[in-house]
């Protein structure tokens, strides 16, 4: 192995009620990507934290080269050559993309005027080394989740750091994005830059990493060994204890199910057109498409949160017209798990236990609507027991739990709701292979008892796994149907053909 | 064009435009050299009031001792003037510190302690005006020099009063520094997202202090100039600064939350509130009405940007 | 009787750890403090006139502060809490006065006054859009005009005996029925947010109410319905002061109601509400007005010199804060939390 | 007497009341008074008033000259305060009958504004237009001020063509005076301000514009106005009595606490508030005597106090 960069020796980081790490040691050596895994909530952020100096480890210590260091803040892990992008979004919405992937150069000179078509050329660089192609005069507010995520990756670059650490960089970003990330992450390794990789992808991983870091619950599982020999079945055993179980679900007839949900040549002012779409009692239909296909839209749309302008609407064979979320909600029992948690699927600073009972408060309320933890408490706590919600109690503030375990929360509430026709978007980004297992049994059985799911994925794997039936969408409109044979490279191909035959078309 | 009407300071324009043709059309005396002038004194000094408030909701906090502070100033300019004979430039000077020192106290305290801008300034809003009224005993200071009052009350070129001069200076300095230095930059990366800011090698602390500091150096230098405008050292001045102080700035676009505030549409903010005020006395509105009107007229030009906002809005698709 | 809502919650209950990092239990260590001070240090601070006294003031203060409170959960403000107010106790004093309508019913007719005109704020600003601070500054204007225009500024007094008898009266002595009412109605705030769905809705809407919405609560609905709370808040405050003051004068909150401003925000700030929205503390609120209506008395009793009270008191404020503050940093560092 | 603790109250900070203090001084000493302090409300706000009285109490003073900082609004705190058994006078403004107050002493204010429309209309000579400037609409002797000018105006043949009110703080009043100005000098001959602030305001405008075609009557005795009679840019002012009032007031109180009690036949007038008003002087100081402003000052007080006692007063 090549010389030692950075290392964590025996660090400890507790917050009120939880050890996030408990005698962690990392070590991260020139050269080379190392892999950081783990459940969610194992303490890879902390961990991350910890290193760049935005918290303080009560125990342990850290050393950069060889010597002991302190990191007083993030400024001081910068100036070290140490350089992150974290897993939470942290950009300025206002500020342009130039100005943020240059703003730490402006740090330090608090009164020397500001060049911006110097900083747009110098943003511009990262950002074609990237294959980003936005203008650095845009403001970041306006970017996708995904662009927002790239602009991170060129910020940190941009720093030029002996250390680069990543956590989930790739969580919101498409295959063909990931795909040119690695290509730049492989070459800053043949530049001898030292990099740490989190992600719950196990298949990337295993295609970039040299090396491998495991934590369960806070303590090393491994420490800093080779990945040469370890295969996929290792690297889960290490995780979670075990090793992975693929479900191997019978395929379902729903020919003569009653349908649910019947879109008819439906239009919206989004730019939807001619969307003819079906879920029947108990079936599970995957929506696919590349990122910007409008599906979250038409989600929306049929939320009643956008409005629909043509085509008709069907619940359970009736015409409808949902005017707003609430209506969809109460008065048809339609749920909906956003792709976009932070912002719209849960209410960070309030507690598990509100986040999880928010969609049935109105239901279980008593006379004049008075309402109790308790009552709520009954109806949502086996829910959150299910999905293994990593929480020292409902008491918690959501924003407080790790990323993986706010996913779960945001799906457990609808589970609660016990709607007839449930939308999930994105249901398991950022969730680790356990968590992800355990929500597709949980769909899956929701689905047995009767409720329809329309899935929007864009995790083929998970859309394979899932779907009884895969339609596909591409700018705003139905570009074909296909039966879900559960044959991973039939199915994809099949899929990848419908997308680009309307593309080409 | 298209960039033009997604500006922030387009609606208050147009809002102000449009006053001014209107006015003008029913009472042509409006556009009379003398009422520009009054007009232009009243802009000169509010335009500092809402500056010295906008600095810190672009941090995303506010100041609610604006007031306090200029006031402070205000009668240590003219008491120095009066009470210990100092030449009118050392009193402004030694005022104008007093306001930054001030300044530097909320910040400190907020940087310091954590503890929301809101407590710590109504605190020193509190000091502040009671130091004024135990130094003044809510007597004014009559000794302010004449040359002073000439600067209030005198103009250049036809109908430009002099006191435009500091307002003018301290509108292209805010300007600059907002959109060119990093210190302005800063603050509002640290409104707009402290915690990002933080993680990019900002030093919120240090921010915040400055941006205090700026806003106290602001209304220092209104009170300074209301003494020269007033004539007198009144103990009341700043008394009801606060409210226009948010005002202006949020009828030209600045959000509440920080991060993004507009200097240019501030200053037309404050034309529009002048511009109103001054009608109200123009049209001979019944004293018991002027109230009722001005909240509608208000409403009435915030109204108008907020439906240019929605448009903008609506004509940007993320990417 | 803890912290009242769905974030403090998260925070503890008496006597668990995380209860003495509460903002209600720092409040409460302050009053004591500072009530030992005053005690000791001024003759009459604890006498019986005085203590009644502080209590009707604090009475009024701690309602002023629900009333901007309930609107504050929402991350909104409502600045024209005077305004409305002495527009309700006008409006009662004109039915009791020139109408000739029993008392009763004037009184309901002065709040119903409140509730129309924060119904008005609360659809301004949901349908525009634009901040409840613009929307409520203007209003503040309009509604305060438009009473002064009609009333001429003239005021109401020919009221029935009951009115000052009540903001006379002393329970034992050292009461006020004022206080009793504020405590009530504090009582059924709190049941409101931590009992009620239309309560959670209220946090929930003001924590994110892009979630929210999406969740099924009906935001704009429930920001309407928070203005009209506020409405009806701000007029009982008005209406308590009618009973203090033996008349329902315009004057009776200042130039356009302004002088209500600070004590709105004083209470539900020190008190742990959130001004961004979300998390709210009747509890807090309460205690936080309290606390400032003893300092500003304990000072007048203090009989420092006439002009230093204002400075006295804001360097009392900023201790108090400043004693907060260390507080907390010890528990966390002692790690008792 | 010594264990008289005279409490002197005014409304808020205010310059009109600042000899209230000296006044009181002197009172103190002059009639061996236990105190007379001038105890300021940090606020011009009614509830702020409310508290600090209710405080004094506690402190243990005895004997209240209050502003009243609002007619009715203070009638219920001059109950309490009562009903602690101190004597209570409505000093300088008057509460609205019925009120525990012993009576009011202080400026007639509508009178006032009365008397200076006529001295402005006198100064003005043939020429009629008059605008009146004036302070907040929610202070009810607002509404007396415009009322008397108006029918001061009205006997006189005058016109009033532009009221402007809520002008009570320097940076409103000297935008809409100057904005007043800037667009409608030429058709205003003379005007009267009811107010401090306006009445400061307006003498530096019309210094500012140089304007001495144009008349004014003032109010009060700031050193603004008085310097605007002085250069002829201001035709007089009504000064009012604080010193007298806060004087003589502290004697009266004493009085009342030491057994006597008001004449049931003593000669009070009258005003829109109280039947039991004493006017504390009005005099009108132009150019001519306002160089002796004090002195007629000191006079009125001389000669109110001399028979003060006797006239309103019966003691045992
Ligand atoms: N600020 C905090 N306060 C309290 N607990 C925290 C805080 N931050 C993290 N934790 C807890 O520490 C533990 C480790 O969290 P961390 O975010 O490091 O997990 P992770 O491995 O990154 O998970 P994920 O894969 O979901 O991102 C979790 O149990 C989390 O709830
Ligand atoms: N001259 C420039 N050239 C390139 N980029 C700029 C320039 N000026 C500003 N920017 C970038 O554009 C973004 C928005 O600019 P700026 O802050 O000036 O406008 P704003 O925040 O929208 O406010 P306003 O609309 O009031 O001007 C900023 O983040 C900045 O980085
Ligand atoms: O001139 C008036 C005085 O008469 C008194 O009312 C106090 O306020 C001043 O403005
Ligand atoms: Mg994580
Ligand atoms: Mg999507």
């Amino acid at each position: 192995m090549g010389e030692i960069v950075f290392e964590a020796r025996g660090v400890s980081k507790f917050f009120p009620g939880v050890k996030a790490l408990e005698n962690v040691s990392i070590k991260l050596t020139k050269g080379s990507i190392h892999a950081l895994l783990g459940e969610n909530g194992a303490g890879k952020s902390t961990l991350i934290k910890l290193i760049t100096g935005v918290y303080r480890p009560d125990e342990g210590e850290l050393l950069l080269d060889g010597k002991p260091t302190n990191f007083f803040g993030p400024r001081d892990a910068m100036a070290a050559g140490i350089g992150v992008v974290h897993q939470e979004r942290n950009l300025i919405p206002r500020f342009s993309v130039g100005e943020n992937i240059m703003l730490e150069q402006s740090a330090g000179s608090l009164f020397k005027p500001i060049d911006y078509r110097q900083i747009n050329a110098d943003a511009k660089k990262w950002l074609d080394m990237l294959g980003l192609d936005v203008d650095p005069s845009m403001r970041v507010s306006q970017l996708s989740v995904a662009k927002m995520q790239l602009v991170e990756i060129a910020k940190a670059l941009s720093l030029r750091s002996r250390v680069l650490l990543l956590d989930e960089p790739t969580a919101s970003l498409s295959p063909h994005e990931t795909i040119a990330l690695f290509a730049l992450l492989k070459k800053l390794r043949d530049e001898g830059v030292s990099m740490l990789f989190v992600s719950h992808k196990l298949e990337e991983v295993q295609s970039i990493c040299d090396s491998v870091t495991v934590l369960r619950d806070g303590h090393n599982a491994c420490e800093s060994r080779s990945m040469a020999g370890l295969g996929r079945q290792d690297l889960v055993k290490l995780m979670i204890g075990r090793s992975e179980q693929i479900p191997d679900w019978a395929a379902r007839d729903f020919a003569a199910a009653p349908p649910v949900l019947e879109l008819k040549d439906v239009a919206t002012p989004l730019g939807h057109q001619n969307i003819d779409l079906t879920v029947r009692k108990g079936e599970i239909v995957g929506l696919y498409g590349l990122i910007g296909a409008g599906r979250t839209e038409l989600a929306k749309s049929i939320m009643g949160l956008f409005p629909v302008n043509g085509g008709s609407v069907k619940l359970d064979g009736q015409a409808v017209t949902i005017g707003n979320v609430a209506d969809a909600i109460h008065t048809h029992r339609i749920g909906y798990v956003s792709e976009d948690r932070k912002q719209e699927g849960l209410i960070l600073m309030h507690t598990v236990l509100d986040n999880a009972g928010i969609a049935i408060w109105r239901r279980v309320a008593r006379k004049f609507g008075l309402l109790t933890d308790q009552s709520v408490r009954v109806t949502a706590e086996p829910f959150i027991r299910k999905l293994e919600v990593r929480t020292p109690s409902l008491n918690q503030i959501v924003g407080n739990l790790s990323g993986g375990n706010q996913q779960k929360i945001s799906v457990a509430k609808w589970l609660a709701a016990g709607v007839r026709l449930l939308i999930v978007d994105e249901p398991t980004v950022g969730i680790d292979i356990k968590t992800k297992a355990y929500l597709h049994e949980l769909l899956r059985d929701l689905s047995n008892s009767g409720t329809a799911i329309l899935l929007i994925t864009s995790d083929m794997p998970e859309m394979i796994t899932l779907a009884d039936r895969i339609v596909v969408m591409n700018d705003y409109r139905l570009a074909g149907e296909l039966h879900n044979t559960r044959d991973y490279a039939a199915m994809s191909e099949g899929i990848m053909h419908l997308i680009h035959r309307v593309a080409a078309a | 064009m298209q960039s033009l009407w997604r500006a922030d300071w387009f609606g208050p324009l147009v809002v102000t435009v449009v006053a001014i043709i209107f006015i003008a059309a029913f009472n042509p005396s409006f556009l009379s050299p003398l009422n520009i002038q009054v007009l232009l004194l009243a802009i000169s000094v509010n335009m500092l009031i809402a500056f010295s408030q906008m600095i810190i909701i672009a941090i995303g906090q506010m100041n609610l001792s604006v007031g306090a502070i200029g006031g402070l100033a205000a009668i240590s300019f003219a008491g120095m003037m009066e009470v210990w004979g100092l030449p009118g430039p050392v009193a402004a000077v030694l005022a104008l510190l007093i306001g930054v020192v001030a300044g530097f106290f909320n910040g400190f305290f907020i940087a310091w302690t954590g503890i929301s801008a809101f407590v710590i300034t109504l605190a020193s809003l509190s000091i502040f005006k009671g130091l004024n009224l135990a130094v003044t005993r809510a007597q004014p200071f009559y000794g302010v020099l004449e040359s002073v009052k000439a600067f209030g009350a005198t103009t250049f070129l036809g109908p430009l009063p002099w006191l435009l001069i500091p307002a003018a200076i301290a509108f292209v300095l805010t300007w600059y520094l907002l959109n060119r230095l990093p210190l302005g930059r800063h603050i509002l990366a640290v409104g707009g997202n402290a915690h990002a800011a933080e993680l990019s090698g900002i030093s919120v602390p240090r921010t915040i202090m400055a941006a205090h500091a700026i806003s106290g150096l602001l209304a220092a230098l209104a009170g300074i100039c209301l003494v020269a405008r007033l004539q007198i050292g009144q103990p009341t001045i700043g008394d009801d600064w606060l409210i226009l102080s948010f005002a202006a700035p949020v009828i030209g676009g600045a959000v509440l939350a920080g991060g993004h505030v507009s200097t240019v549409a501030t200053v037309l903010g404050v034309a529009i509130v002048a511009i109103i005020t001054q009608a109200l006395v123009l049209f001979h509105i019944d004293p018991f009405l002027v109230q009722v009107v001005l909240g509608a007229l208000i409403l009435w030009a915030v109204g108008v940007n907020r439906w240019r906002e929605v448009r903008v809005a609506r004509s940007l698709k993320r990417i | 009787m803890t912290a009242p809502n769905a974030a403090t919650r998260a925070e503890g209950r008496v006597g668990s750890p995380r209860f003495y990092l509460t903002n209600e239990f720092g409040l409460l260590v302050l009053i004591l403090l500072f009530a030992t001070i005053f005690g000791l240090a001024t003759s009459g601070f604890l006498s019986k006139f005085n203590l009644f006294t502080l209590g009707r003031v604090a009475a009024i203060n701690v309602m002023i502060g629900f009333s901007m409170m309930v609107v504050i959960v929402t991350g909104g403000l409502n600045l024209a809490v005077g305004a409305i107010g002495v527009c309700a106790a006008m409006m009662c004093g004109w039915l009791i006065e020139d109408i000739g309508i029993v008392w009763p019913v004037a009184i309901v007719g002065g709040l119903a006054l409140g509730a129309v005109l924060g119904f008005i704020n609360g659809f301004a600003v949901v349908r525009s859009g634009l901040h409840s601070f613009i929307i409520t500054l203007a209003s503040m204007s309009i509604f305060f005009g438009g009473m002064i225009f009609l009333t001429r500024a003239e005021s109401f007094r020919e009221l029935p005996p009951f009115f000052s008898a009540f903001g006379r009266l002393k329970i034992y002595g050292v009461v006020s029925p004022l206080l009793l009412v504020a405590i009530v109605v504090g009582l059924l705030l709190i049941v409101m947010y931590r009992y009620t769905a239309l309560g959670r809705e209220m946090l929930a809407a003001g924590a994110k109410p892009e979630a929210a919405a999406l969740s099924g609560v009906r935001v704009d609905r429930i920001i309407i319905i928070c203005h009209m709370l506020s409405g009806v808040l701000a007029g009982l405050t008005a209406l308590l002061l009618v009973a203090r003051n033996g008349a329902a004068i315009p004057s009776m909150a200042g130039q356009l109601g302004q002088d209500w401003l600070l004590p709105a925000f004083l209470g539900p700030v020190l008190g742990g509400t959130l001004l961004t929205g979300g998390r709210v503390s009747v509890l807090g609120t309460f205690l936080g007005a309290v606390l400032v209506t003893m300092l500003t008395n304990g000072l007048l009793l203090l009989q420092v010199g006439e002009f230093w009270v204002q400075a006295c008191l804001g360097v009392l404020l900023l201790i108090a804060v400043l004693i907060d503050k260390a507080r907390r940093t010890f528990l966390a560092r002692r790690r008792i939390v | 007497a010594e264990d008289t603790k005279v409490a002197l109250v005014p409304g808020g900070p205010h310059p009109y009341f600042s000899a209230w203090e000296q006044a009181g001084k002197d009172a103190m000493r002059d009639f061996k008074l236990g105190a007379a302090d001038y105890k300021v409300p940090q606020k011009w706000e009614l509830s702020q008033q409310n508290e600090l009285l209710e405080s004094l109490v506690t402190q243990g003073y005895n004997a209240f000259l209050i502003f009243p900082g609002d007619p009715v609004g203070s009638v219920s705190t001059a109950g309490e305060l009562a009903d602690t058994g101190a004597p209570v006078i409505a000093l300088a403004g008057c509460l609205k009958d019925p009120s525990a107050a012993a009576f009011c002493f202080g400026t007639d204010t509508g009178n006032s504004a009365y008397l200076g429309t006529k001295e402005l209309i006198k100064a003005l000579g043939g020429k009629k237009r008059i605008a009146h400037f004036t302070g907040f609409l929610v202070d009810p002797n607002t509404q007396l001020r415009i009322d008397a000018v108006e029918k001061a105006a009205k006997e006189e043949g005058a016109e009033v063509v532009q009221v402007i009110a809520d002008i009570d703080a320097p940076e409103p009043a000297e935008e809409k005076i100057n904005a007043y100005l800037a667009a409608h000098a030429g058709e205003v001959d003379g005007i009267i301000t009811t107010a401090w602030v306006p009445a400061v305001v307006s003498a530096n405008a019309l210094r500012k514009i140089g304007d001495k075609r144009i008349k004014m009557v003032g109010i009060d005795h700031d050193e603004v106005v008085l310097k605007g009679i002085k250069d002829g840019f201001v035709a007089g002012t009504m000064l009012q009595n604080p010193y007298g009032q806060a004087y003589i007031g502290s004697f009266a109180a004493d009085k009342l606490r030491s057994g006597c009690t008001v004449k049931a036949d003593a000669p009070f007038k009258s005003n829109a508030l109280t039947n039991k008003f004493i006017d504390s002087g009005t005099v009108f100081v132009d150019a001519s005597s306002v160089d002796n402003y004090v002195a007629s000052m000191q006079g009125i007080t001389k000669d109110i106090m001399a028979t003060f006692a006797d006239t309103y007063l019966a003691c045992k």
